[in-house]
Formats: structure tokens, C-alpha cells, sequence
């Protein structure tokens, strides 16, 4: 399975989180990056702060292939705790890389792996005298160690030290003398470089390594928001660091100090919530991040928003869930729930990015379709693009750009109308003109989430309340067709199968469906990127004769919605379903539709 | 069926204000209120000190949770935009709101249910940020709209209308609002528009969040005897501790005062507030004695009222977070998108 | 349309709320029901406290049938503000009763129709001195015209008083009074009785008039719920008062005054939800009732306690959305999100009831359900079926039943066992065993809402995680089985149509569907009483070719969970919606489905 | 990873208690906070806390929201029942469970963000209704395990690790609990075992609400120069006002007090909490003079600590709620159904 390989393999670094590795790896797979070699990188830790098990997995994948293996090449085991879980891990014929001062004799229980020990603890403890420079020196150690097996080029790496360390400088050097001293070592007592080694490649140019989270926050910034309130939750929390650092760099004052935005972490969720709302109605651009437990607490005010016809824009960083679940793992688990969240009758907008590109690109979407429909929007993203970095095209930006804020009635306009209703449907498009506080007089309105008629008054007249809320209904219909549309990779050979997927799995996906091709199996692909889902999705659906409906949850969200809201059969859409929470690698879906496509045959 | 709209009356030589608008202007839909409910003469009084304060009713916000308080928002100010919310989460709208746009007024009124128990919270936290708004808690000690239950502001003792006492401790919000920091809190009483009007006007001017409890008889509810939240109950018990008039700025207001007697706070527009102290021996702009005042007058069960306590030196929400003057919501995209060429600039970190 | 009628017709009151004018309106319903004749009761009412229009409807219905009609023949128009609109609504060969102490001319704008005017205001006032007295007795007055007019057993009516003011002895006389000056009235200056009129039969005995969140209370209490917190919303209310005044009268003990209950009236829903999960947990049978929105504010508590596994029974007395919506008009629109409460993939169980009396069987089925399967169980009621008195079957009760308090292991069982593990599936039935805290030492375990394994200790290991919540799907689609069986009624006649409906909408499906076999169009039909669906539910839909799914919502929330949750086919189900907010009448049933068969028979 | 369990070692001649039970015996799983967490130490005083009131483990339960303080509860007393329930939500589960089965010992522990933000509200209720319980608040002004935010409780001028400083005035819990009518509130400190331990004894014996508000630096995220709540600044400003010892029923507690230097508080089961006075002219069991001697110390930038205020004379929520003794979740279904005949009686009313 392991055989040799160039730019085709999996590292995994297990360490023990709050000990600097996490930095330390990142180097490791800049570096690679930056030798124009194509990374996936995952990070996978634990919910507490600083002593348990952590993972980090970096693919270098020469191909250009975006989501996980499967498979485990060189295992570089720092954690004692994990030890035979991680040995256990190990392809054939790969590598086990620990830090010998305390031998292990154990590792000799697999004949199929090489086990290189380095003493990492004693040479860090003999060239550093600070106690918290010996641990953190360690990581920067076994980089070294790894850079001399897998030929990595210790330019890249200094250079990448002092991007690093640009404000400390004296780090620099200490940094340099522990690459230095595993590179040595391992140059000394291995035969560098392994079988599986890196050769600088021509693949990196025009792209950038971000987590979907910071450029998120950074869509933010470009989408003209200049309020976002949140309560921190992983994994949504860096989505407004990201956006605060931008803004603190893009939006302050030179001379005054001055803020052109404003930030609050609410005291909850339920006040995130109405925060933005107050925002938004009030005429800021305005977003809130969260996780599931903020979808739920947010229910209330979701509807209110839907309802009262409120621009309201969510993002959703999905995690392990029911309840607190797994907050550290990935999951697409609240599809269902946002595409309906609150109770009554409600249903909402959705996005689905693939990758942090998309969550740049979908920010600012998020924003226009929010104002333009006047209703709540969700960006769902996960764990896995909002928190790993990823290998994307530089994003990019046309200044011509200019933001969609709906059908908001000025001071102008309304001196010439005669009377303003707030909800009615004066151009019959089902959306009606909004305005803004303090704008004109003619503009007031009552805003409210008791009901309403289409003239703005309350009610509790039947009809007038139905023929409001069949409007909505409308007027959500309507935005099908302006969510991102789907797209669509066809196979070269003819073939009645597809895949129908989303967001993260992308790259899974698109993996596994070329070795699926390549052996035999040729499918067409789908991915969907918003909801309601537009004719394109049903017609792309009804075109197949079977469907794998790909997705990261245990209950066949995204399948039930396709069910509910198009017309196409059940028996034609068939699960994939993964989600124990780690990423999804191509593997998992290449096995599971090929023991599905046999089936089928066979039956 | 659709909304009361009260008949626009003009009469002649009725009192207009520096805007040339009549009372009248300040009125809104009609009251769907019980006849002879406290929350009426509360909206009375709000009309009364905007028409007085001569603010434009477009350039008002008025936001509301649920409630028979609540829905008050829709019987004065028919011309500004209002917000009636959900149950209990109006601060959080209003914080939202006065954000995006710090120019307007803000105005929000709530009952003891929608503030004290299930948003106790954002109640918290809304005077916390020292939000830029008068909040005006219409307190009645009972739920009105859901028919009658306690509150959390029911007094120990206190009977209810099918004749159970309630035997846990209120929470006055007064006391809670001190104990947070809160940097305007005062007390007033439906029956007493004399006392309440300039407090509401002074609440409008306080730069920072202004919270009036007022309190408000629900007549169909909690107006029987034995209820704490009557009127025959408030009338007796009432102690009017600090008198507060409003001077706006424009008033020349170079008076002397005898220190201890009348107390001018000065506002950050310039107005004044003329604190009168009727009694009792303690100044409203330390929190500590306001504090001690309070629990003292707890202790006599008496109902302190006036304006307990004001700080005009702590910052509101937009000087804490540095804003500029401008509302965010005027401030054009052109100064807000970074452009294409910083974009490439800022990716130099991604690589 | 009106032709005279003995026992087939309906009168209307259209009051202004907060004037005494239910009571009396009871009072009439009452009365007609102890003369023996089938009664049908709707009250319309606003969301505020006083002044504003109100409706009493009543329907004497010889015939037995549950629903409304549409039709109004006798119309008591007792408020100005909605005099026009009553006079609309009323069916031609009606009759309208108005107080002509300031007589309207215009009602004389329609021909069709009888008006009577009563001076009701003008007698009250000249026969009772209190101010009070005088407003209320106009409410006794009018019932003594209506008395009058329907030939209306007069001792019936006395006998009905005297049992109201049994405690107040001198409001009797006064009432009598006041209906007398109607009666009286309406004796001398019109021809009594009408066309319409009432005729003693014998079709009530056995039967009661109740409302069923009394009924849910009363069976809260039979199943032995000794523990409620709620936080009052319209309108479950009344669930919680029902609740309260048995527990009163029953669970008091006569010497010490000590309770053998606990009610809580929380700070809002979210604390109302976590008490109950903290009493379930800690082994009280708990419930709490509440409305859409605080369905939403549950959200979070609700995913908690499916995936820790705590029992917990929740009413949700359904109301008008999205938001606050219209808080005294009805809808079934929270079945979609009570199914799929919470983020992450959670489903629950829940229970359709369709009048009082199945509030009452339901309430104790619920809270068997909910410790059988350690989950929670909603009862999906609606304000028709909660706020109004209906006549049904007397409630009865089984001396034998005991609580079914599903798998709780005591202290000796635990003394026998060698360890027990909280999430362990013993019996392959998909239940873990449960202890309750201060049983025995060996009893204790860590409950928690993030990721645990079947040992009952906390994990991040996907496997674990999994093999979890797999458990988690298996135990909750066994209990299709569980929840109450499916009503099927079929016709006589050999029929491909089927009607497929829940709830509040039985009355009017039942008299539809009879309408329309007289009408030659014959249809089988399937009551659903509790998710998830059995085999049966699906099976029904399977054999035949078109099912009507009624149902009292927007967005057909329960034909899409047939969608996702059965195999179905889609074309085979046709929406019939009914969502304005009044209580479904069998007209709108009738004319729907006819209109749809004759479109399917043109297609 | 499962969790991880301490292994368990029996040294000879160890302690006993009257259970016969060691120290052992009260731990729990091994931890899994940052070494040198505050809350660790906490934990090991709630453990000796409850070994020296020889409470069977298997007879309490331990509550809580979510943060590393509220994971703590499973860090101690391994053979109890544990709820680890959602953010900020704890109270209620805990009143819940509290009404289901008054014969338990409940502790709940929380954060400063998880009772101060997202859980003020139930916080507050919970100490309105006088639950049984004792509510120990690891405060680090910190949310520890989402990586550093200011909690509610961070003082003004605290600065973050980042340098920021916060700006906002801190919600102190024992103000804020003296403000809703508490009945037991106690300030301590994590790097303070000796006053620490008597404190919860005495709040796990006193029967209703108890609050111990405890300062326990977050050593990850706020123990850096500049932060109000960390071990330095703790220790600096530091004050202890009053000592609290605990005295259990069975020994003789007949000695006489100097009036003002030592106060008894009687338990309801027999057990007194012996006050001893540090400094401070002031009475815990008024809640006025608490009160004031809370806003003087602020004032003064002291930190009190000790127990603040008692008061045994308020009945918990069993006793307003005129529960019987027996626990609901032991009354036997007989007792609780009224049966056939008697429904057939009751619906007489219904016709
Ligand atoms: C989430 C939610 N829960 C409950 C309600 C029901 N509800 C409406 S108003 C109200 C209490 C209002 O009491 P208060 O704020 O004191 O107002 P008052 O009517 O006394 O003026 C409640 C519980 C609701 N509207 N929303
Ligand atoms: C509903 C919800 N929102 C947000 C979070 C994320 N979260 C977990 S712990 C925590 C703060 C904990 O702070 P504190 O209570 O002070 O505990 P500490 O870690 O400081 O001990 C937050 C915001 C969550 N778990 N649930
Ligand atoms: S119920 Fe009470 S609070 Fe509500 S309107 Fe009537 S008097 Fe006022
Ligand atoms: S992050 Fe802070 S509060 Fe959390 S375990 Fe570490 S030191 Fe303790
Ligand atoms: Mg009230
Ligand atoms: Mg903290």
C-alpha cells in the first residue's frame, strides 16, 4: 500500500495540546507549500486548553487533491497517552518517528513499520536552559528532524522562522538552532531522505493557505458590515477575531483612533442574536457567528427576524452535535435545522461553501441576499474549513463591486410617495420597500412580530394574516434561483450515476470520483451551494438514475431536504453518510459507493 | 382586524414647542389597554417629555419586548419608528440598534415580567454597556397580558388577586441596577406624571442607559388590597426622596445653589439636571450612599422615589468602543471596502 | 342555505373581550348540551385583556359531528367596532339579535337576513343599580332572548346558574333576573321560537364538556406527575392551572397541609425546560407546557436531554406563527420542528391528539413514553383543542395501570450487578439502563451532554461517538411501535382516495368525508396519532392512489414528514391546507377535496 | 480517549472520617485542566469539605454548566451523581432536581461566564427561590475554555493577555447576590484552603441558597501582570473580613461569645457556623450592613472575603413550597393516583 513516493504521502504529528505544537506543524506545512508543493493540512484537538491528545495531519499531495487519504505515512508520535493508537495507525511500510530519551521497546511490535527514534527531550534539554523553551524547542526539533527525511529545503524553513518571528527576534535564533539540531541528527543517524520524500513543484503559485473562519471574517470586512455581535463558541470564535483583527488594521482612524464599526460579545446567544437584528434593521451591515447550541438559542429570534422581514446574516460553524457533542470535531449536522429554524411556519436561506474561497466569496453573498430578500441568511460552514488552513486561490476582488442593500426607500423617495406600507408588495416581486429609522417622517413604521397586514397594521384577521405569510413563502421561492448556483462536473463517459454533495466533502468527493472513474465507474457531480434549491438541482437529480447523496451527518439531512422541497424519488437518492467527526477523506466515499454500485448490480 | 388610529385633532392656540408641534403630534395608535391602567398614564408621560424636549418623532426609536407594557410603544410617538420585539429581549435589539446609528433617540419600555424574569440578562448586560437609551420598566408586579401570575417584582406578602400570598423576594430592579453599575436609575409612579415627566426628559438627556421603574397599577390584575402594586398601596407608602428638573441647554441656568440643597448634574449636551433633595440626607451621584439610602429605606418599606442615582462620567457604549461620530449606518461603502489591491497586500501573510 | 332547522344550526356572539360575555356564553352552550343535544364550542378571542372583539361560537349539532361548520345562522352582535363584518358573515334566513336600546338602521342594508333588536342596555339599566351589574347582565339578557327565540328548556338554564354561583348565592337572583328581562322580552315582541330551535334529545349522556389542557392536567395527574414548571404563555396556561387545581384538591395532605407536588413557575422556558430535565432526571415524573415560541427557547435543553437520555414530556399547545404571530388563534405549524428539535441530528417522539379526551389518555401515555425511552415526548395540542370546552366521551380510568417508568434499576438490582454502565445496551433493545442518584454507591454515573461512549465516559473517539448515536436512531425508531396506533376509518364503498390527517382536524374530516360519499366520492381515512410513523401509516398511503393530507399549516409540515421519514411516493399526496387561524370547518375540507378530485378527473 | 481515572492507592494509617471513608474516597477522575488552574485547588477543597461532614458520596449530586470549571464536578466525588448540563443553565436542572428529591446534597459549580453572561438570569432565580444548595463560582474574569474573552466579572482597567483593557464595570455575584435577597454569601479564594473549606461546610449545611463566590486565576489565559484576577493582585488586595467555622451538630458548641467578636449562626440541623470577626465593623446577618460594608470595600478597591451575609431565618424552596419531607421521586404511585370513582366524581362538574 506504502510504496515510495514523491509529494504523495501523509504526515500525522500526535501531540499533547497547549505544548506550541500546533505552530510548529503549521511551519512544517508552509514549508512544503511554499516549495510549490500542493498541502492538506488537518488539525484535530481536544476541547480543553493543555494536556491532552492532539492531532495534526498534513497530506502533501502533489495532484492537487484537496480533502484526506485515509492513510497515515510518517507518524511522528510526541504523546506517550496515544502511542498504540498511533502506531496502530501507520500505513505498511511507513515510519514512526518518537522521542527515544525514554526508549520504547515496544514500537519493535510492528514488523511492517520503521521506527526512527530521536532523542528529542535530551538534546532540547542539553542546548536550551529556559523550562518552557524546552518544550516548545522540541516541536521545533522534530521539524527539523522531518525536514532532513523528507528533503525539505532549509531555506524555506528559515525563511519561514522569520516571517514568524518578524517582532521577536531573538526567538529566530533559537528557533534555527533547534531545526538545526534535529536536522543534524537525523542527517547523522538516518539515511535522509526516506522513500517518501518532497521535490519542489511549480503547484502553489497564485495561492494562499487561509482557514475558512479568517477569511470569512475578511468577507465580512469586504461585504461593508460594520457591526457583529457574537458569544464565543468554537469552532465560530476566530471567525470575529478574524474579522476584529481586519477591521482594527482596515477601519481605525488614523489621527482620531476612531472606529468605523462596531464589535460586542453579547452575553449570550439569544443576545448575539438580537443584536444584529437591531443592527441590521436599523441599516448596518451586521453578521453574527456561531455554532449549533447558537442555532438553537438563536430559534426565537430567527423567526422574529423571518417574520418581522429583518435582513439577518448567521454563520454557522458546524460542529459534533447533539448537545455539546463533540465541539472540537466536524459535522454538516444543522442543515435541516436552519433550513427551518423557530416555530410556525418558516424557512430561511442557506450557503454552503466548499472552502475558505467560498467562505470570502459567500460572506459577501450573504450580506446582499440578506438585504435584498430582507430575511435571516445562513453561511454553513464547519470545523473542517473554518479551522484548518487550506490551499486555495488568491482571493480576489472586483472593486467595481457594489453591495446589493435591497429595496431601502431614502429620504428622497419618500418625500414623493404619497403613503408608505411597509409590507406591501407594491413592484410584485413579494418584497416589499423598507426604511430606515430617522430617515424621514414618512417612513416610520411599526415594526412588530405579532401580526401584521400588508399595510403594516396589526392584526388578527385570518386572511389578512394569510396573505403575508403566502408572500413570504413567495418571496423565499423567489430567491432560488439567486443563492450560488450548483455546480456541475460531468464525466467524460456516459453514465447515469452521480453524486450529489456539499460544502466540506468537496474534496473527498472529487478524489474519489476520479478513482471511481478510473476504475470503471464513471460519475457525474453535484455540488449544491444554496437553498432553496433552484430547477437546476431537481433537473440534475431527475437526469440520473441513481444519485449518492454525500454528507457529513448520521440522519440524511441534505437527502430529506432534496426530498421535502423537489420532486424527485426516493428510491433514486442513496446515502453516504460519514460522521464520526474527523474530515472526510476520499476513501471512506470511494468504498462506500463502489459496495453500493455492487450491489446494485448485483440485485 | 387592522390597528386604532386615533383622529388627528388640531385645535386653535394649543401649545406648540420649539419645533412648532402640538401634543397631539406626539400621540399615537389608540390604547388597546384596560381602562384606568397605569401603563396609559406612563405612555401620557412619555408623549408629554418628548413633545417638551422638542425631538423630532422620526428621529425616536422606541423598542419593546411583550407584554401589555410592551405594546405601549404603538399609543405615543406615531410618527418614529418602533420595535416591538420578542418576550424579554428589547436590549438587545436597542443595543443593536443605537449602534448602528447614534444620532437617533432611543426609547425602550418593558414590564417587570419582560425585564426581571425571562430578561433579566440582557436587562443586566444592556446597563452593563451603558447602552445610550432610557428604559422605562412599567412595573405592575404581575404579568398583565398572561392574566395575572406573580412577577418578579412581587413584594413578600403580597397578595394575589385569587388571594395567595407570594412568599419569595422581589427583585427591585432599582437595587439590581446599583449593584451592576448602572449610571442613571431612578424611580417613579403612574399616578405622578408631575415627578415622572421630568425624570423621563433627564433619563432622554443622560448620555448612557437611563433606567426608569416606574411604578404601574395593573387595575385588572394586581389593584385589589393586599397587592404591594396597587395604587391605594403606592400612595401610601410612596416617599418622594430627590426631586429632578430637566433645564435644557439652551435655558440660562447660572443659578446658585446651596450645596446639599439642589444638586446640578451637568449632562453632555449642555443640559442640566437640578437635583432637589425633598428629605432624605444623601447624594444621588455617589452609588455607595445611593446604595445605603436604598436599603435603608427598604428596611421602613418605604418606596424610594425620584432620581436615586446618576454618573455622568462613565462612558456609553460608543465612546467604550471608540466610534466615530457618524452612524455606522451613513458611513458609504466606499470608505468601508478595502479595495482589490489591499486584498493582494493583506494575502502576502497567507503564503 | 338556511332553511329551519331543529338541532342543526349555529349561533354566534360577537362580544367586545373583558365584558363578562364568556361565561354567559358557556352558560348557553351548556345549557343546550344538558338538554341532551350534541354541541360544538369555539371561542375566538384577542390577544389583550379588555375592548377589543371577541366571538363565541356555538354549534348545535344533532348529528354528533365535532367540527365546525362555516355556516352562521343566528348572529348576537354585541359589538359596534365589528357590527358591519358580523352582519357579512351571517348565512341568508338568518337572524341577527342586536341591542337597539341606539338603533342601527343599516343593518336593514341586508334583505336576506332577520334583524331583532333588544333594548338589552336600556332594561339592564333600568333594572340594576351597580355599573358592573349593568354591563354584565346584558350578557344574561341576550342569553335569555336566545333562551326564548330557541325554545330553550328554562329550568335547564337555572339549574345552570345556580350551579356557577353556587358559592355566591346572591348572584343568582340577579342572574335570573337578567335572563328573565331577556326572555321575557323576546316572548312578548317576537314569535318564538324560530325556525331554528332546539329539541331535548338523548345523545349526551356519557358524555362531558371539557377543555383539553384541563384534560391534559387531569392527566398529568392520573399518570403521576408530581413535578411542573412552565412559564406562562398563551395558550397553555390553562394546562399548567388544570394541573395545579387537582393537584390542590387531591395531593394536599388534609393534616399537615403538606404537598405531595411540586409547580414552578420559571423565569422563562428555558429555565421551565431544565427544571423538568433536573426532576426527570432525578426520577419525578415532570412535564412542561408551553407554545411555539417556547418550543425554540427549549431548543437547546431539548437536544440535551435526547442525547444524555433524560425523559422529559413537553406540551406545546400550538398557536399562530412564525413569532409571536397571532398568541389566541390556532395552527398545527410545530410539528416539522418538534420532530427534529435542536441542532445536530436529534428526533423525538410525538403524540397527535384530537380532542380532550385524547388529551387526557396522551398526558399519561407521554410520560410512559418518555421514561420507556429515556427521551424527550411532545403531546402536539393546539389552542382548539386546549382552550376550547368540547363535548366528549367521559374520561375514564383503568384502576390497574401502573406507570411504566421504563428501565431503572433499583438498589438491590444494583447490589447484584458487578458495575453498571449508564449507555450500555444490556438487552439489545436499544435501551441503556438508568439509576437514579442517591440510590446506591454503584449507581452513580456522569451524565453529560458532550461526547460519551456506551460506558458512560466522556470521548472525542468517533467510533464511540458513533456507535452511540447509532444506538441513539435504533432506540427512537423503535418506539413507532410504542406511540398510539393510527385511526383508520374506511369506507363502505371500495375507494383508491384516502384522507390522511392529525389532530384538531378530525371533526371536520370526519363530517367532509361523509358529505362527500353522500356526495359519490368515497374515501378511506387515516387519523396519525404519534411519530415516528408505524409500518401501518406507511402501508395506508401504499395502498392507495391519492391521499388528501389535511392539515392546519402553511407549509404542509406534516406531508413532508411522510416524505422524509416513509417511502412514499410524493405524487401520490395532495396538500390540503388550512392556516388563517380559525378552527378548521368541514366546508373548507369538503371544497377543497371536491376541487381537487374533479381537477385529477379533468386531468 | 475515555476519561481518565485516578488509580486508587490506600495508604495505611490515612484518615477517616465518621463514615469510615479517606480522603481517597472524595476524589474523582484525574484532571484534565492546565496545571496550576485555580479551580483544581477548589476542587480539592469542595472533596475535603465534603469528607469532613462524612456526607455519602452516593448521596450528593454535583451540577453543572459548561467551561473548565464546570467540568471540575468530575474531579471529585466519583461515586456521585455528576450533570454536566448545558451553558448557563445549571440552576434550573439544579432546582429540578433539588424539588424531586430534597433528601441529596447538591452542589453546583460554575464560571464566572457561565453565571454571569449566558446564566445570570437563572442564577439569579435560583438564589430568588432559596434552592438547597450550594453554588460555588470559580471566578477567573476569564472564559477559560473558549481561550481568554473577558468575562462580565473582569474589573474595569483589567487588561487582557492581549494588553487589551476592559472597560466595562465588573458584575460582582456578591453584590449582586445581596441585591436579590440571597441568604447565604461567601467570597473566598482558591489559594486560601483554610478559609475555603469552613466556608463550603458551611454553605453545603445551610439550607437554602448558598453562593461562594471563589477568585480561582486562570493561569492560560489571565494570571499576567495587569489582571485583577490573578494569584498576584489576589493576594495583594485581599481581605478577609470574617472567619467562618463550621461546627457540626454532634459536638458541644456551648461556649460563650463576645458580643460583636463572635456571632453563632444556627443551623436548621443543629450545626452552627461560628462567625469570628477579622476587622471590619460590621454584622453578615444583616443584609443593610452587608451591604454597605460590600459598597466601602469597593469604594476602597479591597477585596472582601469570609461570609459576607447569612440569614437562616428565610425559608427555602421546599418549605415555601410546603412540600412534604419525602422526596417526590420516592412517593409510591398509590398515594398519588386519585382513581376511577374519584374521576367520575370530578367530571360532575364538567356537564
Ligand atoms: C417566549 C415567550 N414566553 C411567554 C410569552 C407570554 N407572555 C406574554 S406577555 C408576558 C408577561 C408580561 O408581563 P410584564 O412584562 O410584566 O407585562 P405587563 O403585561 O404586566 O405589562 C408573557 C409571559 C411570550 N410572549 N413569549
Ligand atoms: C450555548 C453555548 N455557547 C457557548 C459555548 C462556548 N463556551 C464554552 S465554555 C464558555 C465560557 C466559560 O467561561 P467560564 O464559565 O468563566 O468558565 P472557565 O472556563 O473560565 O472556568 C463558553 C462561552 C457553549 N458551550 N455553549
Ligand atoms: S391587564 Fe393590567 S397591565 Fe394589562 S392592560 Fe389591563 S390593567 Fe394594564
Ligand atoms: S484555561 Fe484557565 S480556567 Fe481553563 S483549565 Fe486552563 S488555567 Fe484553568
Ligand atoms: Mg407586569
Ligand atoms: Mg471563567
Amino acid at each position: 500500500m506504502s510504496a515510495a513516493s514523491t509529494n504523495d504521502f501523509v504526515i500525522k504529528l500526535a501531540n499533547v495540546n497547549g505544548t506550541g505544537s500546533a505552530s510548529a506543524n503549521g511551519l512544517l506545512m508552509k514549508a512544503i507549500f511554499r516549495m510549490g508543493v500542493p498541502v492538506v493540512g488537518k488539525n484535530v484537538f481536544p476541547s480543553n486548553i493543555q494536556g491532552l491528545p492532539t492531532w495534526y495531519e498534513i497530506r502533501v499531495t502533489g495532484d492537487g487533491y484537496r480533502g484526506r487519504s485515509g492513510d497515515v505515512h510518517i507518524m511522528v508520535a510526541m504523546n506517550a497517552e496515544t502511542y498504540e493508537q498511533d502506531l496502530a495507525e501507520l500505513s505498511p511500510g511507513g515510519f514512526l518517528i518518537y522521542d527515544n530519551t525514554w526508549p520504547r521497546p515496544h514500537f519493535l511490535s510492528r514488523k511492517d513499520v520503521t521506527v526512527l527514534g530521536v532523542p528529542l527531550a535530551r538534546m532540547c534539554n542539553e542546548a536550551f536552559k529556559v523550562a518552557r523553551s524546552r518544550i516548545l524547542m522540541k516541536n521545533m526539533a522534530y521539524v527539523g528532524v522531518i525536514a532532513a527525511l523528507l528533503d525539505l529545503d532549509l531555506h524555506v524553513l528559515h525563511g519561514l522562522v522569520r516571517d514568524m518571528f518578524a517582532s521577536k527576534a531573538k526567538l529566530i535564533d533559537l528557533n534555527m538552532q533547534a531545526i538545526a539540531l534535529g536536522f543534524d541528527y537525523a542527517k547523522e543517524n538516518f539515511s535522509c531522505p526516506l522513500c517518501f520524500r518532497v521535490e519542489p513543484m511549480d503547484k502553489t503559485k497564485g495561492k494562499v493557505m487561509i482557514d475558512g473562519n479568517t477569511a470569512a471574517g475578511l468577507g465580512c470586512v469586504y461585504a461593508g458590515a460594520t457591526f457583529g455581535a457574537w458569544y464565543p463558541i468554537t469552532p465560530s470564535t476566530s471567525l470575529m477575531d478574524g474579522f476584529a483583527k481586519y477591521c482594527a488594521q482596515l477601519r481605525v482612524d488614523e489621527d482620531t483612533g476612531k472606529h468605523k464599526y462596531c464589535i460586542i460579545q453579547a452575553e449570550d446567544e439569544l443576545a448575539a442574536a438580537g443584536m444584529v437584528i437591531g443592527a441590521s434593521w436599523n441599516g448596518a451591515r451586521a453578521f453574527t457567528p456561531t455554532s449549533g447550541p447558537g442555532i438553537s438559542l438563536m430559534s426565537e429570534f430567527i423567526g422574529f427576524a423571518y417574520y418581522a422581514e429583518i435582513p439577518f446574516v448567521l454563520f454557522d460553524i458546524q460542529r459534533v452535535g447533539p448537545s455539546t457533542g463533540m465541539p472540537t470535531r466536524t459535522q454538516q449536522c444543522d442543515i435541516q435545522l436552519c433550513a427551518y429554524a423557530s416555530h410556525g411556519d418558516t424557512r430561511h436561506i442557506l450557503l454552503f461553501p466548499a472552502d475558505p474561497g467560498e467562505c470570502f466569496e459567500m460572506a459577501v453573498q450573504a450580506h446582499d441576499l440578506a438585504e435584498r430578500f430582507q430575511t435571516p441568511v445562513f453561511v454553513l460552514s464547519d470545523i473542517d474549513i473554518g479551522m484548518n488552513d487550506w490551499m486555495v486561490d488568491e482571493l480576489s476582488w472586483d472593486d467595481s463591486y457594489q453591495p446589493d442593500r435591497g429595496k431601502v426607500l431614502s429620504a428622497e423617495q419618500l418625500e414623493k410617495i404619497e403613503k408608505f406600507h411597509r409590507y406591501l408588495d407594491v413592484d410584485g416581486d413579494h418584497i416589499p420597500y423598507r426604511t430606515l429609522p430617522g430617515v424621514h417622517p414618512k417612513g416610520a413604521y411599526f415594526t412588530r412580530g405579532s401580526g401584521h397586514n400588508k399595510w403594516g397594521g396589526y392584526t388578527e384577521d385570518g386572511q389578512e394574516y394569510k396573505e403575508l405569510v403566502d408572500r413570504l413563502r413567495l418571496k423565499w421561492a423567489s430567491s432560488a434561483d439567486h443563492v450560488p448556483a450548483p455546480v456541475i462536473i460531468k464525466s467524460e463517459k456516459k453514465t447515469n450515476c452521480a453524486i450529489l454533495s456539499l460544502g466540506s466533502c468537496d474534496g473527498a468527493v472529487v478524489e474519489a470520483r476520479d478513482r471511481l472513474e478510473a476504475k470503471g465507474l464513471p460519475l457525474n457531480y453535484m455540488r449544491v451551494r444554496g437553498f432553496p434549491f433552484c430547477s437546476e438541482v431537481e433537473n440534475f437529480i431527475q437526469n440520473h438514475e441513481q444519485v449518492y447523496v454525500v454528507e457529513q451527518n448520521r440522519d440524511a439531512q441534505l437527502l430529506n431536504l432534496l426530498l421535502a422541497e423537489t420532486r424527485v424519488k426516493r428510491k433514486k437518492l442513496l446515502s453516504v453518510l460519514h460522521y464520526s467527526g474527523e474530515p472526510l477523506d476520499y476513501r471512506f466515499v470511494f468504498d462506500e459507493i463502489l459496495k453500493a454500485s455492487e450491489m446494485r448490480k448485483s440485485a | 382586524m387592522t390597528s386604532f388610529v386615533k383622529p388627528r385633532i388640531r385645535r386653535k392656540n394649543q401649545p406648540v414647542n420649539e419645533l412648532g408641534l402640538t401634543r397631539a403630534d406626539y400621540e399615537g395608535a389608540m390604547s388597546t389597554l384596560c381602562a384606568g391602567c397605569g401603563h396609559d398614564s406612563v405612555t401620557a408621560s412619555m408623549a408629554r417629555a418628548f413633545f417638551r424636549l422638542s425631538i423630532e418623532p422620526h428621529r425616536a426609536v422606541k423598542v419593546s419586548g411583550i407584554g401589555c407594557s410592551s405594546k405601549t410603544t404603538a399609543y405615543f410617538l406615531r410618527e418614529s419608528h418602533g420595535n416591538n420585539t420578542v418576550h424579554g429581549r428589547m436590549p438587545s435589539v436597542a443595543t443593536g440598534a443605537a449602534a448602528a446609528n447614534s444620532s437617533l433617540t432611543y426609547i425602550g419600555v418593558s414590564g417587570d415580567g419582560d425585564s426581571l424574569s425571562i430578561g433579566l440578562g440582557q436587562f443586566v448586560h444592556a446597563m452593563r454597556r451603558n447602552v445610550n437609551m432610557l428604559y422605562v420598566l412599567e412595573n405592575n408586579g404581575v404579568y398583565g397580558l398572561t392574566k395575572g401570575q406573580f412577577s418578579a417584582s412581587a413584594d413578600i406578602g403580597s397578595l394575589a388577586k385569587k388571594g395567595a400570598p407570594n412568599e419569595q423576594p422581589p427583585i427591585d430592579p432599582v437595587s439590581l441596577a446599583l449593584s451592576v453599575g448602572a449610571t442613571f436609575v431612578a424611580r417613579g409612579f403612574s399616578g405622578d406624571r408631575e415627578q415622572l415627566v421630568p425624570l423621563i426628559e433627564a433619563g432622554l438627556k443622560h448620555k448612557g442607559f437611563g433606567l426608569i421603574d416606574v411604578i404601574s397599577p395593573c387595575v385588572s390584575f394586581n389593584d385589589h388590597k393586599g397587592s404591594t402594586k396597587s395604587y391605594a398601596h403606592t400612595y401610601k407608602y410612596y416617599h418622594k426622596s430627590v426631586h429632578a428638573d430637566f433645564v435644557p441647554p439652551s435655558k440660562d441656568i447660572k443659578v446658585k445653589y446651596d450645596e446639599g440643597e439642589m444638586m446640578p448634574v451637568e449632562l453632555h449636551d449642555g443640559g442640566v439636571i437640578r437635583l432637589r433633595k425633598l428629605e432624605r440626607g444623601f447624594d444621588p451621584r455617589d452609588r455607595a450612599a445611593a446604595t445605603m439610602a436604598l436599603a435603608k429605606a427598604q428596611q421602613n418599606k418605604e418606596i424610594l422615589t425620584g432620581l436615586i442615582h446618576i454618573d455622568e462620567s462613565h462612558p456609553d457604549m460608543h465612546e467604550l468602543n471608540r466610534m466615530e461620530e457618524r452612524p455606522l449606518n451613513e458611513i458609504p461603502y466606499a470608505e468601508l471596502n478595502p479595495g482589490a489591491a489591499k486584498l493582494a497586500e493583506l494575502q502576502k501573510n497567507f503564503r
